[in-house]
C-alpha cells in the first residue's frame, strides 16, 4: 500500500485479513539502498493467522525503514519510505509540489478516465457575500449562462466593477457541476474508504466503478487484544470466526452423493500420460467442479452483510488447508471457476506448499467468496462444515472411497463422494442449495471430463 | 289468522320487550361513549324479526343490514357478545372488529349487518344457490329496508333468485323513511309488493306492527321456498319510533305521525290481546321487563370486563391463518 | 411413460379451459358462473364446450347482473361452494367492485374471522386489440390495492393452466387477471402440476446489467426486449411478477441486488399506480443497491384510443423498453409521462 | 543409498512430525503417517528426484507399506 508524498512514496502497514486491525513486522527482506522490483517481497508480516509475504507493486529503491523487526503498529501506518524508480515517475518528483497535475496512476487500479479535476470550492451563493450578485450584462453573457445551466446568482464577476466575462461563467458552471454518484456507489466509497474527489467531477459514478478503484478489504475490523503465541493467536482466532459463525448464521445442512467412476477412470488415463510433476490429485476436480458451480449459482457466491446478501463479481474460492501441526488456513484462489484442473492443480500445490511453510502471501488472503473444506483421503465420509462469515455458503467434500452403487439394477463397486454444502439461511434457502449439488454434480460429469483427455 | 297458543305469544311478548329494552340500554351506553360509531336502532320493528326468525331454523342463514340488533338477538347471537361487539372488545361475536353495523356469528348462520344500502343481497342469493346445488331445503332470509329497493342490486338480485327459483326469503321492514327521504319520495311505485311481484315471485304486504301477522306470513312463505318452489318476498309495513341513527335530527318527519304509530306499538298491540284473553295479568309487562333488564345489565357488565384486543394482532383477520399462523 | 416435465402446447385459452376442467372433474363444490360463459362457449371461448360437459347447474349463463353474480358467488362461497365467477372484462368489474371490495375482501375482517370467501374471479384484461377505451383498461393494479384479495395475473401459458389449481384452493378470495392477448397465444404447458406457489414471481430470463420487472401481457413485449437489448450487450433480467397481491418483494430485491438497476413495465397508467408500488418498495429497501433510478414504461395518460397506430404508441412497446433501457444504463431519470 | 533410506527420507521431508525411524514397515504407511493424496504425491516427488524413478499411479498398490515400497524400488532402481 503506497500513498504518494512529496519526498517520496509511503509504504504503510497493509491490513491482510478482513479482521485484522494491526500487524507486527517479522522480518525486513531488504535494507535502505535496495533495488526493488514490482512483485518482489519486501517484508513479512505477522497476523492472528500466520506470517504472510508482503510485496511491492512497483519498481523503487528502498529510502528508509521507519518500522523495526518485531514492531506492532495498527494497519496503515507508514512502515518505509520508497524512491518510485520509473522513467515515467521521474518527471514527476520534480513537479511533485504541483499535484494535481500530476497523472493519477496511483495505487488502485483506477478505471480509463480522465485525470480527475479537483472541484474548486464552489463560491458561497449567500447574497451578503461581499459583491453585490453578479450583473450578468452582455447578451452573450446571458447566452452562455442559459447554455451551461448556471445560477446567475452563483457567477462572481472577475472584472471591473464586477463586470462577468466568459471565465468567471465556465468556472461557476464547472463548480456546479458535482459528479453523479449513484446511492450504491455512495455506501461503497464509505465502506471502502475512497475519497469521492478521485472521480472525474463530470462523470457518473456507479457501484462497478468504485469497486473497480477499492483493493483494500470493505470491512471494518474489530479490535485486537494483546499478544497470546502464535499458534494459540491462531487457535483464537480459528475460534472467533467459528463462533461467531454458529451464533450468527442458521446453518442448514444439505449432502449430496456423486459417482465419480468416469472421471477416476478419465483422471488415471491422463495421469499415465503424465510425469509425475504435472500429476493430478481429485481434490483439484473437485475444487474445479466447486468454483464453477458457484458461478452456475451466484446465489451461494458472495456475503451476508448488514443485513442483506451481497453477490459477488467473481469466483474466489477460499481453500481449507490443515496444518500438520493443527489448526488450518483458509488462502483463496482467484478466478477460481476458469481455472483448468491442471492449473488448480499446480496452484493447489503452490499454496499447500506455501502454506506449509507459513508463507502465504498477501494475494493468496484475499476474501473468499465461498469456501470449500476437503478432508483429503484420510477424514471421514462426509463432513458438514461450518460457514466462514460472511460468506453464505461452504461445501464439504468427505474422502473419495468405493462404495456399492446400483447401476441398471446390477450391484457395483463405483468411487464416490460425499458432497454437502452448508448454508446461511438468512441469504439462500434449500432450493439454492440443492440446485447448487447439482450443478457440482454436472460439473464432475461433464466439462471436466473433456478437460482432462 | 290462527291465534297463537298462550306459551308462543308469552316467549314472543318477552323477545320484543327484551329488544326493546336492549336497543335503549344501546342508546344510554351511546350517550356515556361506551358505544361509538354509527347505531341504528331497531325500536318499534320489534315484531318482525321477532316473527320471522322464531321460524327459522338453526341451520337456515340470515343476512341483515346495519338495523341489526333485533335480527342477531332473535337468532340467537347472545346479548354479551352483541354488547361486547359494540364496545370493540374482543369478546365481541365479530372479536370487536365489526361494531354495531358488523355482527357476524357463523355457528348461528347470522352472516352480518352490511352497511352499503342492498349490499346484502346478492349475498343471501349465493347463500341460497349453494343450498340449492346441495341440495338442502335450507332458506336463506335476507332482511333489508325499502330504502334498498332503489338500488340497482335489488333489482339484479331479486331477477337472479326468481331465474333460478332460489330458497331465498325477502324480508322488506318498510319502515316508510330511507333515512331522511319519505317512501313517495323515492319510489315511483309504493306499493312495494306489487314491485316485487313483477320478478315472478309470490310478494304480498303484512302487517309489520302485529307479531302474530308476521308469524302466519312467514309460516306460509317458508313453507312454499322449502317446498322448492323459489323466493318469497314479504313487505312488512313497520315503523321506528327513534331516529334513523343517533346523528339524526329527525326534521324529516312530524311528531304527530310518530305518536300515531306509536298507538300500533307492536309490544302493546301483543300485550292487550294476552290481557284481553285472560294470558296475562295486567301489570305482567313490568314484571318482564325487570327481568329483561337484569339479563341486559349482565351483559353490560360481560361487555365491560372483555378486554380489548392487543395491537400486536392488527393485521390479523385480513386473510385465513397460514399453517403456521394457526400452529403458533 | 411422460417424464414429470413434459410439456406440451396450447394456446392460452384450451390452458384455461383444462384448468377449468379439471378442477370441475375433482371438485364437485366447484362451478363456474358469468355471462355467455354456457351456451355460447365464453365470449373469448374459453369455456367452449363446457356446458355439454357439466350441465346448466354448473356451467350457469348469468343475466346482465355484474354485482348480483358476483354477489352470488360470494354468498356461495360463504355456504360451502368454491365458485369460478367470470366477469367479461375488467372494465365491467366495475359494477361489482362494491360487492368485490365491500364485501369479499371484508367480510373475513369485519366478522372477526369467521366467514371466509373461497371465491376466484377471472377477468379479462388489457388493451392492445382496437375496442377503444372502455374495452381496453387495464386496472390489475387497482385491485392490487384492496387488503382481503389476492391477485394474480398469468404471463405464460404454464401459468394459464397451474395457477387456477391453487387459486380455488385458497380460503380467500383471488382474481386472475387474464391477458386477453394470451389467448390467443400458444405456449409450453406441463403436464403435471409444477406446483410453483401462487404468490412468487419467477424469473423468466436471467441477466446482469438491468431488472425489467412486468407481469402479464407485457411480459412476452419485455423478453423480446431483452433480446434486442442483449444485441446491444446489455443483458436483462426479466422479472414475472405473477403475484400483484401480495407482491414478491424478495425476489425482486434479490435481482436489484444483482444488477443494480430497474425498469418496471405495467400496462396501467403510471400516477398512482402499481409501477409506483414497485418503485417505491425498490426504493426502500435496495436504495442502496442503485446505480440509476427506477424507470416506469406505462401506458400513456389518456382512455385508450380507437386508431391502431395510436393504442400502439399509447401502449408499452419493445421499442419504448430499449430507449428506457438505454438511458437507465447511462443513469438518466426518465421521468417523461409517455416514456 | 539404499531403497529404504530413500523412502524414509522422503516421508520425513513430506512430514517432519512423524518418526519415521518408529514407523511400522508392514503397515499401510500414508494412512500411518497421516498422508493424504497431496503428501503422498510428495513423497513420490521426492523419491524421483532422488533416484529418477517415477512411480505411475497402476503401481500404487504395491507400494503400501514400507517393507514392500522398499522391495518395488530396489527392483526398479536394478532394472535401470
Amino acid at each position: 500500500m503506497t500513498t504518494k508524498t512529496d519526498v517520496g512514496t509511503m509504504f504503510t502497514m497493509p491490513s491482510l485479513g478482513a479482521d485484522m486491525t494491526e500487524g507486527r513486522i517479522t522480518e525486513w527482506l531488504v535494507q535502505p539502498g535496495d533495488h526493488v522490483e514490482r512483485g518482489q517481497i519486501v517484508v513479512i508480516v505477522e497476523t492472528d493467522k500466520s506470517d504472510i509475504e508482503v510485496e511491492v507493486f512497483e519498481p523503487a529503491d528502498v529510502a528508509e525503514l521507519l518500522v523495526a523487526a518485531g514492531d506492532l503498529v495498527p494497519v496503515g501506518t507508514p512502515i518505509a519510505v520508497f524512491e518510485p524508480v520509473d522513467p515515467r515517475r521521474a518527471t514527476t518528483k520534480h513537479t511533485a509540489a504541483s499535484r494535481d497535475e500530476a497523472p493519477d496512476t496511483a495505487d488502485a487500479p483506477s478505471p480509463a478516465r480522465t485525470p480527475s479535476l479537483a472541484p474548486a470550492p464552489t463560491p458561497s451563493p449567500s447574497p451578503h457575500a461581499g459583491a453585490a450578485a453578479a450583473h450578468v450584462t452582455s447578451p452573450m453573457i446571458r447566452h452562455l449562462v442559459d447554455e451551461l445551466h448556471v445560477d446567475p446568482r452563483r457567477v462572481q464577476g472577475s472584472g471591473p466593477g464586477g463586470r462577468v466575462h466568459r471565465a468567471d461563467v465556465e468556472a461557476a458552471a464547472a463548480a456546479s457541476r458535482r459528479p453523479k454518484v449513484s446511492p450504491r456507489a455512495r455506501r461503497l466509497m464509505s465502506e471502502c474508504g475512497i475519497d469521492p474527489a478521485v472521480f472525474d467531477a463530470t462523470s457518473y459514478v456507479t457501484g462497478d466503478d468504485v469497486l473497480a478503484r477499492a483493493s483494500g478489504p470493505r470491512r471494518p475490523a474489530p479490535a485486537v487484544c494483546e499478544q497470546p503465541s502464535k499458534a494459540d493467536r491462531m487457535r483464537t482466532h480459528i475460534a472467533e470466526l467459528m463462533t461467531r459463525s454458529w451464533a450468527e448464521i442458521p446453518h442448514f445442512h444439505l449432502a449430496k452423493r456423486i459417482d465419480l467412476g468416469a472421471l477416476t477412470e478419465r483422471l488415471a488415463e491422463a495421469n499415465e500420460a503424465r510425469a509425475l510433476s504435472d500429476r493430478v490429485v481429485p481434490g483439484a476436480l473437485l475444487l474445479c467442479a466447486a468454483a464453477r458451480a458457484a458461478a452456475m449459482v451466484p446465489a451461494c457466491n458472495g456475503w451476508w452483510v448488514d443485513g442483506r446478501f451481497r453477490p459477488a463479481d467473481d469466483v474466489r474460492l477460499g481453500v481449507v488447508l490443515s496444518l500438520r501441526s493443527g489448526g488450518i488456513l483458509v488462502p483463496t484462489i482467484d478466478r477460481a471457476d476458469e481455472q483448468t484442473p491442471f492449473d488448480m492443480m499446480k496452484r493447489l500445490s503452490e499454496l499447500v506448499q506455501r502454506a506449509r511453510q507459513g508463507r502465504l502471501r498477501a494475494s493468496d488472503m484475499g476474501e473468499a467468496t465461498i469456501t470449500v473444506t476437503n478432508l483429503g483421503d484420510l477424514g471421514a465420509d462426509s463432513v458438514a462444515g461450518v460457514i466462514h462469515p460472511p460468506q453464505v455458503a461452504l461445501v464439504g467434500f468427505g474422502a473419495v472411497h468405493d462404495e456399492v452403487s446400483i447401476i441398471d439394477a446390477m450391484p457395483a463397486i463405483r468411487p464416490v463422494v460425499h458432497a454437502s454444502l452448508a448454508g446461511d439461511h438468512r441469504a439462500i434457502d434449500g432450493l439454492t442449495g440443492s440446485r447448487y449439488l447439482t450443478q457440482l454434480q454436472s460439473q464432475l460429469a461433464g466439462p471436466l471430463l473433456e478437460e482432462l483427455s | 289468522m290462527s291465534t297463537l297458543d298462550a306459551d308462543t305469544r308469552s316467549a314472543m311478548l318477552h323477545d320484543m320487550v327484551f329488544v326493546r329494552r336492549f336497543e335503549e340500554r344501546c342508546a344510554q351506553l351511546y350517550q356515556q361513549t361506551k358505544i361509538r360509531g354509527f347505531l341504528h336502532l331497531y325500536v318499534g320493528e320489534e315484531a318482525i324479526a321477532t316473527g320471522v326468525c322464531r321460524l327459522l331454523r338453526p341451520d337456515d342463514a340470515v343476512v341483515a343490514t346495519y338495523r341489526e340488533h333485533g335480527h342477531a338477538l332473535m337468532k340467537g347471537v347472545s346479548p354479551e357478545s352483541v354488547m361486547a361487539e359494540m364496545f370493540g372488545r374482543i369478546d365481541g361475536c365479530s372479536g370487536g372488529r365489526g361494531g354495531s353495523m358488523h355482527l357476524f356469528d357463523a355457528e348461528h348462520r347470522f352472516y352480518g349487518g352490511n352497511a352499503i344500502v342492498a349490499g346484502g343481497l346478492p349475498i343471501a342469493v349465493g347463500l341460497a344457490l349453494a343450498e340449492k346445488l346441495a341440495g338442502s331445503d335450507r332458506v336463506t332470509t335476507c332482511f333489508f329496508g325499502e330504502g334498498a329497493m332503489a338500488e340497482g342490486e335489488f333489482h339484479e338480485s331479486m331477477n337472479l333468485a326468481a331465474l333460478w327459483d332460489l330458497p331465498v326469503l325477502f324480508c322488506c321492514e318498510n319502515n316508510r323513511y330511507a333515512m331522511g327521504t319519505a317512501l313517495a319520495r323515492s319510489e315511483a311505485q309504493t306499493d312495494l309488493a306489487l314491485r316485487a311481484s313483477g320478478y315472478g315471485m309470490p310478494a304480498w304486504s303484512v302487517d309489520g306492527m302485529d307479531v302474530e301477522a308476521v308469524v302466519d306470513s312467514t309460516e306460509r312463505a317458508l313453507t312454499s321456498i322449502r317446498a322448492g318452489a323459489g323466493p318469497v318476498f314479504l313487505e312488512f309495513q313497520t315503523y321506528r319510533f327513534r331516529a334513523h341513527s343517533m346523528y339524526d335530527p329527525e326534521l324529516y318527519r312530524d311528531k304527530g305521525e310518530v305518536a300515531e304509530w306509536r298507538e300500533h306499538d307492536p309490544i302493546h298491540a301483543l300485550f292487550d290481546r294476552m290481557v284481553a284473553d285472560g294470558q296475562i295479568e295486567p301489570d305482567g309487562l313490568s314484571a318482564i321487563e325487570a327481568e329483561v333488564d337484569a339479563e341486559i345489565e349482565r351483559a353490560v357488565d360481560f361487555a365491560d370486563a372483555s378486554p380489548i384486543e392487543d395491537v400486536a394482532t392488527l393485521e390479523r383477520h385480513v386473510y385465513a391463518p397460514t399453517l403456521e399462523e394457526v400452529a403458533r | 411413460m411422460s417424464t414429470d416435465n413434459e410439456t406440451v402446447q396450447m394456446t392460452g385459452r384450451e390452458a384455461m379451459r383444462e384448468a377449468m376442467r379439471q378442477a370441475m372433474l375433482s371438485d364437485d363444490r366447484v362451478f363456474l358462473m358469468g355471462e355467455d360463459v354456457g351456451a355460447y362457449g365464453g365470449c373469448f371461448a374459453v369455456s367452449a364446450g363446457m356446458l355439454d360437459e357439466f350441465g346448466p347447474s354448473r356451467v350457469r349463463d348469468t343475466p346482465l347482473s355484474e354485482s348480483a353474480f358476483v354477489g352470488a358467488g360470494i354468498g356461495a362461497a360463504m355456504g360451502g361452494m368454491r365458485p369460478i365467477v367470470e366477469i367479461m372484462t375488467v372494465n365491467f368489474s366495475l359494477l361489482a367492485l362494491d360487492q368485490i371490495m365491500n364485501n369479499a375482501a371484508t367480510l373475513r375482517h369485519m366478522s372477526g374471522g369467521q366467514v371466509g370467501v373461497p371465491l376466484v374471479i377471472r377477468m379479462t384484461t388489457g388493451g392492445g386489440r382496437q375496442l377503444a377505451a372502455q374495452h381496453s383498461h387495464s386496472l390489475d393494479g387497482w385491485y392490487g390495492h384492496i387488503p382481503g384479495l389476492k391477485i394474480v395475473a398469468p404471463g405464460t401459458i404454464d401459468d394459464f393452466r397451474w395457477m387456477l389449481g391453487p387459486a380455488l384452493a385458497d380460503p380467500d378470495p383471488v382474481i386472475i387477471f387474464e391477458n386477453g392477448g394470451l389467448y390467443g397465444a400458444t405456449g409450453e404447458v406441463s403436464q403435471t402440476d409444477p406446483g410453483f406457489p401462487l404468490n412468487r414471481a419467477s424469473v423468466r430470463r436471467a441477466g446482469r446489467d438491468l431488472s425489467l420487472i412486468t407481469f402479464g401481457g407485457t411480459l412476452p413485449t419485455c423478453l423480446e426486449a431483452a433480446d434486442q437489448l442483449a444485441t446491444h450487450g446489455v443483458e436483462a433480467e426479466v422479472i414475472d411478477l405473477r403475484s400483484l397481491r401480495p407482491i414478491d418483494d424478495e425476489t425482486i430485491i434479490d435481482s436489484i441486488s444483482r444488477t443494480h438497476r430497474a425498469i418496471v413495465v405495467d400496462e396501467g397508467w403510471k400516477s398512482v399506480g402499481l409501477s409506483g408500488e414497485i418503485a417505491a418498495r425498490i426504493m426502500e429497501q435496495a436504495f442502496y443497491e442503485l446505480d440509476a433510478p427506477v424507470a416506469r414504461v406505462c401506458t400513456a395518460e389518456i382512455p385508450l384510443p380507437y386508431p391502431h397506430h395510436l393504442e400502439l404508441a399509447a401502449m408499452p412497446s419493445v421499442e419504448r423498453i430499449v430507449d428506457t433501457a438505454a438511458r437507465v444504463m447511462q443513469g438518466e431519470a426518465v421521468a417523461a409521462a409517455v416514456a | 543409498m539404499n531403497a529404504r533410506q530413500i523412502i524414509l527420507d522422503a516421508i520425513e521431508r513430506i512430514a517432519p512430525d512423524v518418526d519415521v525411524a518408529v514407523l511400522p514397515p508392514d503397515v499401510d504407511f500414508r494412512e500411518e503417517a497421516e498422508l493424504d493424496s497431496m503428501d503422498f504425491l510428495g513423497v513420490l516427488t521426492a523419491v524421483h528426484e532422488a533416484t529418477g524413478i517415477e512411480v505411475p499411479e497402476t503401481d500404487y498398490a504395491q507400494i503400501i507399506s514400507i517393507d514392500r515400497f522398499t522391495d518395488y524400488l530396489s527392483n526398479r532402481m536394478q532394472s535401470v
